[in-house]
C-alpha cells in the first residue's frame, strides 16, 4: 500500500521484479560466509577470556602446539603494536588482547588445526595465567567516583587532553532557555529509563577463510562491507591496503554488526604462520559473548508542554553504556532527538565504558534508546493533557527548517506524511480488537551518504552488468539493476548486478546508515547517465548527424532527423551496443562519489496488544508500520525491511537482554535463552510506505533499513500502559518485569 | 567419543556395563549441546532408537506402553492416546519445535533431570510407571521417583528407561499441562503446572497436581489436591489451589524467571490448569 | 555542542571566512585556539540542508551555515 | 582419529561418506558431502537454520551425530527441487520476497516442506507455530507466512488438477 503515490510515472522503480540473487538462495547454492574450503584448509578456534577484567600474565602454549593437528598458535605479541591513537587502535585490541583482558569472553589467543576438533581441544591447553582486575559492569559502576578504570586507553574525546577516563564522551546540546520554559510549562512530565545491552542476532555467525600466500592475504568473509574488512585488517596485520584481498561473500544477516571485524586478521596471521589456508567460524556462544551488542542506557527525559499541546521544552540526561572501548554513542542518541521543534532544548549525555563486549552498530544506533524513552514521556503528555497521541504529535512534528537536537535545520522530510497516513489507516481508524490497547510511537534516523562506486558494462548484445562494492543484505542487486534499468530503459532481467571483491571495483564504503540504495544507487545512475552520453555519441555516428540532435528515450536513441518515423527513427541500445566494434569499442562507465544529502526517514508504528494481567505475558495482535522511504525502488523489500526492523524491535521491547552474572559472564549466550522473536509471536505486521521523494537522488531515495527499529518499543510500552495503567520503563518489558508491576499497582 | 547403535535391550545393557562414561541418548537434543559446548564428554554413545521396543507405543490391558525413545511427536500425533491422556501428550507437545518434536523423548526428557522438564508433571499426575532395564534385569518404580535432584536420576550407572506404562484414567478424568514460557515457542518451562482431576458430576472425587521448574524436581502438591477434593472448582477452591501450588515452590532466580515470578505463576497456571482438566473430564475425553 | 564553546568564550553561533569548510575551520582555530582540533574530531557537517562526511574541502559562500556533527554512521 | 564409514540416501541418492563419530550430521553434509546449503545457525536446535528431512520427518541436523545416518533418507534443500523446475516454496517465497539475506532461507523452505506434506492447509496460526523452529531475523516473518500461505494454495490446486 502506498499513501502518497510518487507523481512521476516510472517503468521500472517501484515494481517487484523477483531478485537476480535469488534463485541460488532457495536452492542452496549461495555461498555465505562459512561456505568456502580450500584444499587443505585448516580451522581456527579461539581461547577467551574467563574474566571480565584482568591482567595477562603470560600465555603457554607449549601444550597446545605439541597436540595432535596443531599448525600455529597466535597471540596478541604476533601482531605489531599500533599507536593507541590510530583509528583501528582499538579494533585492533578487540580482535586479540594485547596483555589486558577488557571482558568475558575478549579473545586472547586462538590457534589452528586439521580439523574443528582438534582446534577446539589444543585451544583449551592453552594456558594462560591471569591477575583479576577489578570490573565495571553497569552504567552506574562506571560513572561513580572513584571507579576503576574499564579501559586505561580511554580518553574522554572533545576535551582538553588529560588523565584517562571511563567515559567516552560528556556532551551537552541545548536551544533556548529550557528552565523558564519548564516554569511556564503547563504540563511537566519527568520519568527515567533504562535498557539493557541487546544484539543484532544475525543468524549467520561470524566466518571466514584467509589464504595467505606471497605477502598477502586473501580473504573470503561476509560483511557490511569488505572495503572496510581490508583497511581493518590490513591495520591490525600493519601491512598496506594492496596486501590485503577481500572477496565478499554472501551475507547472513549484519544491521550493523558486521561493520567491523573479528577473525580476519587472526585467520591471516594463523594462515601466515601455517602456510594453509585458514577457516575461523564463529560458534553462536561466541558471537553472543565476543561480539558487539548494542549498548545498554540509563535515561532521565523531562518534557514540558502548554495546556494546547505545544512542546516547548526537553530536558535529557542520557548515558549509553558502550563496553571496554570507545563510541560515540551518548552524543548520537542526543542528536537523534529530531522529530518535535522543541523551541527549548537541553541534552547532557554520556558515553560510559563498562568491562564488557565493544559495542558495535545496530539499526539506527542509539536512537532506538532515547526514542524509547521520549516517545514514552510524549504519551504520558498525551494523556495529561486528553489529546489524541497522533493529534499532539502532528501538532509539534518537525517539518523542512525546523532543528534537530544538533541545532541543524531538517531538509525536506515526511514526519507530518506519515502520521497522516497512520491516522488515515485501517488500523488506527478501526477500534482495537476486544480485550486489546493501543499505543502508537514515532521514530526517526538520519540515514548517510559517504562513498560509493559503479561500473557499468554494457554487453554487446544490449544487456548490462552493473558491478558495485556494497554487499548485498536484502535485496539491494535488484534495487541496483531496478534503476540502471530505470535510467538506461531497458528490462531489468537483462542486468545481472554484480558485488565485485576489492580489486575489481572502486572503493566503496561500508553498507551502513541506510546508504547502499542511496548512495550506490547514485553512483549506478550516474555510471548509466555517462553511458547514455556515449550511447548518444554512438548513435550520432551511427545515424550521421550531430549529437546535439540526439535524444534517449525509453532506452533508444532518437534524431528527428533519423528514418522515416515520425520523430525519427529510434537506434535501440542493443541495436548500438551492437555495432559498439565500428563506433569506438566497448561501452563502458564508473561513477565514484562521496555522497552528500541523505535523506533523513522517519517511521510512526502503531501496535495494539493484550496483557495477561496474571502473568505478566504480552501479546500483540496487530501491528502496522509506516515509513517515509522517500522512494521505494523495490517496494517488496521496503517492506521486508520496515517489517524486519519492526519485529527486531519487537523482540527488544519484550524479551531481549543481555543477563550478565556478578562476574560479567552473560548468562544467556544461546539462541534458547538470548529469545529473538519466534514466528507464532507475532502477527502480519502491515506497512504503509510514505513517499516523500529526497530532492537529493535522482529517484528520491532516503533508505530504509534502519528507522524501523526506533519505534516499538514505545509503542509497545504506549499501549502496554493503555491496557495496565502501569507505564514500563525498563527494557525489556519481559513477564517478570510486567507482574512486578502490576502487583505494585 | 563412539557411537554405537545396539538392536536389543541386552545389548544396550551390556555396553553400559562395559564401557564406563557411555551414556545412552534417544533424541540427543540436550546432550549434543552439552557435548559441543564441552560440559559432556562421553566414552561411548549409546543410540537407543534402533531398538524396537524402545520406538513403540502400544494400548493393551487397561494401560498405554511407550517406549522411553518414542519421538514426541510420535505421542501427540497418536488421536488415541492423546484423547486419553491431553495433559501429557499436550506437556510432551512443548518440548521445543517441531524439529525437537521428532527428536526429543519422555525417557530423554525425564532423564535430562531438568526440574522444567514439561512431559513431566503430566506423568507424574498420571501415576506413570518407568520400566527400568539394567545388568541386573528390569525393574519398574514410579515416573515420580526417577529424578532426585538438577541432573540427578535413581538409575545405576548402567541403567536406563525402557518404557513408561501408564494406565488408563478412571471413567469421567480429565488432565491438563499448562507452562510459562516468555515466548509462544522455543523456550524451557519458567513455571509448568500439570493437573488431573476425576469428576462425581459436579464435584471433584480425585486430584492430582504437579508443578514443574519451581523446585529442584517436579513437585506433587499434596494441599492444592486436597482443596480440590470435594470441591465444585468454585472460586474459593481456585485461589486456595493458587495459594497452595504456590506455596509448594522452592524456586531460584535464574536468566529465566526470579524466585518470586515463579511462585506467583505457579498459582494462576494450577488454577488454569485444574479448569481446563475439569471442562475434560465432564466433556468425557 | 555546548563543549565547543568552552573555545569561543561561550558563543553558540560564530563568524568565520574561507572559501573550504577546512578553511572556514582553520580561521576559528586562529581565532579561538583549540576549537580546529576539537571540530576536525567529528568529521561531518551540514551545510545548506546537506550532510556531508569529511567536508574539509567542501566549498562554502558567503552566507554559508555549517553545523558540525558528529560522524553518524549507523547500521 | 577414527573415523566411521556411513551409508544413506541423501536428496534420493545413494550415497556413502566417512565422518568421525562425534561429528554432527550438519558438519558430515556440508563438509564431507559438499552440501552447503544447510547452514549453521547455532549449533544447539536453537534456529533452524539447519533443517533437514530425515526418513520424511523434519530435524535439526546440528543435532544428530553423523553415524545416526546409517540406512536413513536425508532430503536436504539441495533436493527440494525438481531439476531446475522449482518446488512451489520456492517460487513463492521468490516472487514474495520472503527472503532477505538468505541464510536462514533453506531452513525455512525444508520446515515448511515437512510442514504442508503433515497439512496441505494450515491456517495462518498453524504455520507460525509450525516454523517456530526456524528463525528469521531479516523479515520479521510476514512475508515468509506469506509465501507459505500461497504455495499451499498452488499446490492444493495442483492436486486436485491432478485428481
Amino acid at each position: 500500500m502506498t499513501a502518497t503515490e510518487n507523481p512521476t510515472n516510472y517503468k521500472w522503480v517501484g515494481t517487484r521484479p523477483i531478485r537476480h540473487d535469488g534463485f541460488d538462495k532457495v536452492v542452496g547454492k549461495a555461498r555465505f560466509g562459512a561456505d568456502l574450503n580450500l584444499p587443505g584448509q585448516l580451522h581456527g578456534a579461539f581461547v577467551r577470556s574467563p574474566h571480565a577484567h584482568a591482567r595477562i600474565v603470560s600465555i603457554d602454549t607449549s601444550a597446545a602446539e605439541a597436540m595432535p593437528g596443531v599448525k600455529a598458535v597466535v597471540t596478541g605479541d604476533d601482531f605489531p603494536a599500533l599507536d593507541p591513537t590510530h583509528p583501528n587502535y582499538d579494533t585492533a585490541v578487540n580482535c586479540m588482547a594485547r596483555g589486558e583482558a577488557f571482558y568475558h569472553g575478549h579473545a586472547v589467543a586462538a590457534v589452528a588445526a586439521t580439523t574443528k576438533a582438534e582446534a577446539k581441544a589444543a585451544a583449551a591447553a592453552v594456558e594462560v595465567e591471569y591477575e583479576v582486575l577489578p570490573a565495571v559492569l553497569s552504567i552506574a559502576d562506571s560513572m561513580a567516583d572513584g571507579a576503576p578504570l574499564a579501559n586505561p586507553n580511554n580518553h574522554t574525546k572533545f576535551a582538553p587532553p588529560g588523565d584517562p577516563s571511563n567515559l567516552a564522551t560528556i556532551t551537552n546540546l541545548d536551544r533556548g532557555d529550557v528552565d523558564q520554559a519548564m516554569a511556564d510549562a503547563d504540563v511537566v512530565v519527568e520519568m527515567g529509563f533504562d535498557c539493557a545491552h541487546v544484539h543484532q542476532g544475525y543468524i549467520e555467525p561470524h566466518a571466514c577463510v584467509v589464504d595467505y600466500g606471497d605477502g598477502k592475504a586473501n580473504v573470503w568473509c561476509s560483511s557490511q562491507g569488505h572495503f572496510r574488512v581490508r583497511s581493518m585488517t590490513a591495520d591490525v596485520l600493519g601491512v598496506d591496503n594492496s596486501k590485503v584481498k577481500v572477496v565478499p561473500a554472501e551475507i547472513g544477516g549484519g544491521f550493523g554488526g558486521k561493520t567491523t571485524i573479528y577473525l580476519e586478521p587472526i585467520a591471516a596471521k594463523l594462515s601466515e604462520k601455517s602456510g594453509k589456508p585458514v577457516k575461523i567460524t564463529m560458534t553462536r556462544e561466541e558471537v553472543l559473548r565476543g561480539s558487539g551488542p548494542a549498548p545498554s542506557a540509563e535515561l532521565r527525559i523531562k518534557i514540558g508542554a502548554t495546556k494546547d499541546g505545544e512542546l516547548t521544552a526537553i530536558d535529557g540526561w542520557m548515558a549509553y553504556g558502550v563496553g571496554a572501548f570507545s563510541d560515540m554513542a551518548g552524543l548520537i542518541g542526543a542528536m537523534s532527538v529530531a522529530s518535535y521543534k522543541f523551541p527549548n532544548l537541553r541534552m547532557e549525555t554520556y558515553t560510559a565504558l563498562t568491562n564488557t563486549p565493544k559495542s558495535a552498530a545496530y539499526r539506527a544506533p542509539s536512537a532506538p534508546h532515547a526514542a524509547w524513552a521520549i516517545e514514552s514521556v510524549v504519551d504520558e503528555v498525551a494523556t495529561e493533557l486528553g489529546m489524541d497521541p497522533i493529534d499532539l504529535r502532528l501538532k509539534n512534528a518537525a517539518v523542512e527548517g525546523d532543528l534537530t537536537a544538533m541545532g541543524m535545520p531538517h531538509p525536506r522530510v515526511g514526519l507530518v506524511e506519515c502520521l497522516e497516513a497512520l491516522k488515515a489507516s485501517d488500523h488506527y481508524q478501526s477500534e482495537p480488537a476486544e480485550g486489546s490497547s493501543r499505543g502508537m510511537a514515532v521514530g526517526f534516523w538520519f540515514n548517510i551518504g559517504e562513498e560509493s562506486s559503479a561500473t557499468v558494462n554494457l554487453n554487446e548484445d544490449g544487456t548490462a552488468n552493473v558491478i558495485t562494492g556494497s554487499p548485498d543484505i536484502g535485496g539491494s542487486r535488484a534495487s541496483m539493476a531496478l534503476m540502471a534499468a530505470e535510467t538506461l530503459g531497458i528490462d531489468v532481467y537483462s542486468i545481472t548486478p554484480i558485488v565485485a571483491d576489492t580489486e575489481s571495483v572502486g572503493f566503496t564504503d561500508v553498507t551502513e546508515g541506510s546508504r547502499a540504495t542511496f548512495a550506490t544507487g547514485k553512483a549506478v545512475v550516474e555510471a548509466c547517465e555517462d553511458l547514455i552520453e556515449q550511447l548518444k555519441a554512438r548513435a550520432a555516428t551511427i545515424m550521421g548527424v550531430d549529437v546535439g540532435e540526439v535524444a534517449w528515450v525509453d532506452g533508444a536513441a532518437v534524431s528527428p532527423g533519423h528514418g522515416g518515423g515520425e520523430g525519427g527513427d529510434p537506434l535501440t541500445l542493443a541495436q548500438i551496443t551492437a555495432q559498439a566494434k565500428r563506433t569506438g569499442g566497448p561501452l563502458t562507465a564508473t561513477a565514484s562519489l562521496n555522497a552528500a544529502g541523505a535523506g533523513p526517514s522517519f517511521a510512526v508504528h502503531c501496535a495494539d496488544l493484550k496483557v495477561d494481567e496474571e502473568t505478566g505475558e504480552i501479546e500483540i495482535v496487530r501491528y502496522t508500520a509506516v515509513q517515509d522511504a522517500g522512494t521505494a525502488i523495490h517496494p517488496s523489500y521496503v517492506e521486508g525491511q520496515m517489517q524486519g526492523g519492526s519485529v527486531q524491535g519487537i523482540g527488544w521491547a519484550l524479551n531481549e537482554e543481555y543477563i550478565y552474572n556478578a562476574d560479567g559472564a552473560m548468562e544467556n549466550a544461546s539462541f534458547l535463552d538470548y529469545r529473538i522473536p519466534v514466528a507464532s509471536d507475532l502477527p502480519l505486521i502491515e506497512t504503509i510506505i510514505v513517499e516523500v521523494p529526497n530532492p537529493a537522488h535522482p529517484y528520491g531515495v532516503r533508505g530504509v533499513g534502519e528507522t524501523g527499529i526506533v519505534p516499538p518499543m514505545a509503542t509497545i510500552g504506549n499501549a502496554v500502559k493503555a491496557a495496565t495503567g502501569v507505564r514500563m520503563t525498563s527494557l525489556p518489558m519481559s513477564p517478570p518485569k510486567v507482574l512486578k508491576r502490576l502487583n505494585e499497582r | 567419543m563412539h557411537y554405537v547403535a545396539p538392536t536389543t535391550v541386552g545389548e544396550a545393557c551390556s555396553l553400559l556395563a562395559d564401557n564406563p562414561g557411555s551414556r545412552v541418548f534417544a533424541g540427543a537434543t540436550d546432550l549434543v549441546p552439552q557435548m559441543r559446548t564441552g560440559r559432556l564428554e562421553p566414552s561411548v554413545m549409546v543410540d537407543l532408537k534402533r531398538i524396537d521396543r524402545l520406538m513403540s507405543v502400544s494400548h493393551a490391558d487397561g494401560r498405554w506402553t511407550i517406549g522411553a525413545a518414542t519421538p514426541a511427536s510420535d505421542l501427540t500425533h497418536n488421536a488415541a492416546f492423546t484423547a486419553m491422556h491431553p495433559g501429557i501428550s499436550e506437556g510432551a507437545g512443548l518440548i521445543g519445535s517441531d524439529q525437537i518434536q521428532n527428536r526429543s523423548s519422555l525417557g530423554g526428557n525425564l532423564c535430562n533431570g531438568s526440574p522444567a522438564a514439561d512431559s513431566v508433571p503430566g506423568m507424574i499426575a498420571a501415576g506413570a510407571r518407568a520400566v527400568i532395564a539394567g545388568a541386573g534385569g528390569e525393574r519398574t518404580i514410579p515416573v515420580a521417583d526417577v529424578v532426585t535432584g538438577p541432573g540427578q536420576t535413581s538409575l545405576a550407572a548402567d541403567e536406563f528407561i525402557v518404557e513408561f506404562e501408564i494406565d488408563d484414567p478412571p471413567a469421567n478424568t480429565g488432565d491438563a499441562y499448562l507452562r510459562m514460557i516468555p515466548r509462544t515457542e522455543m523456550d524451557i518451562a519458567v513455571v509448568g503446572a500439570a493437573v488431573r482431576l476425576t469428576m462425581d458430576g459436579d464435584t471433584v472425587s480425585a486430584a492430582g497436581v504437579v508443578l514443574g521448574a519451581v523446585a529442584p524436581t517436579a513437585v506433587r502438591v499434596p494441599e492444592a489436591e486436597a482443596a480440590l477434593v470435594g470441591s465444585s472448582l468454585d472460586a474459593d477452591t481456585l485461589a486456595a489451589v493458587a495459594a497452595a501450588a504456590s506455596a509448594a515452590c522452592n524456586p531460584i532466580d535464574d536468566k529465566r524467571g526470579t524466585i518470586e515470578y515463579r511462585t506467583q505463576v505457579a498459582g494462576v497456571l494450577a488454577k488454569r490448569a485444574a479448569a481446563i482438566a475439569a471442562e475434560r473430564a465432564q466433556n468425557g475425553a | 555542542m555546548t563543549q565547543h564553546r568552552a573555545f569561543t568564550g561561550g558563543e553558540a553561533v560564530v563568524q568565520a571566512s574561507g572559501a573550504t569548510v577546512g578553511q572556514v575551520i582553520d580561521d576559528l582555530e586562529a581565532t579561538y585556539p583549540g576549537l580546529g582540533r576539537a571540530l576536525r574530531a567529528g568529521s561531518s557537517a551540514g551545510i545548506d540542508g546537506e550532510i556531508h562526511a569529511d567536508p574539509e574541502y567542501v566549498r562554502v559562500g558567503v552566507d554559508t551555515e555549517i553545523y558540525f556533527l558528529a560522524p553518524v554512521v549507523g547500521g | 582419529m577414527s573415523r566411521t564409514h556411513i551409508n544413506c540416501i541423501v536428496n534420493g541418492e545413494p550415497t556413502d561418506f566417512l565422518a568421525a563419530d562425534a561429528t554432527s550430521l550438519l558438519d558430515a553434509l556440508r563438509d564431507e558431502l559438499g552440501l552447503i546449503g544447510t547452514k549453521e545457525g547455532c549449533g544447539t536446535g536453537d534456529c533452524g537454520s539447519c533443517s533437514v528431512l530425515v526418513d520424511g520427518k523434519l530435524n535439526c541436523s546440528c543435532l544428530i551425530l553423523a553415524p545416526e545416518a546409517e540406512g536413513r533418507e536425508i532430503t536436504t534443500v539441495e533436493g527440494i527441487a525438481d531439476g531446475d523446475q522449482l518446488h512451489p516454496l520456492q517460487q513463492t517465497f521468490l516472487e514474495g520476497a520472503a527472503l532477505q539475506c538468505g541464510i536462514c532461507t533453506p531452513g525455512f523452505l525444508v520446515a515448511a516442506k515437512a510442514l504442508l506434506d503433515a497439512n496441505p492447509d494450515p491456517t495462518e496460526t498453524e504455520i507460525r507455530y509450525g516454523l517456530a523452529g526456524n528463525l528469521c531475523r531479516c523479515t520479521g516473518y510476514d512475508k515468509i507466512v506469506r509465501a507459505v500461505q500461497e504455495a499451499a494454495v498452488q499446490l492444493n490446486s495442483t492436486s486436485k488438477q491432478g485428481v
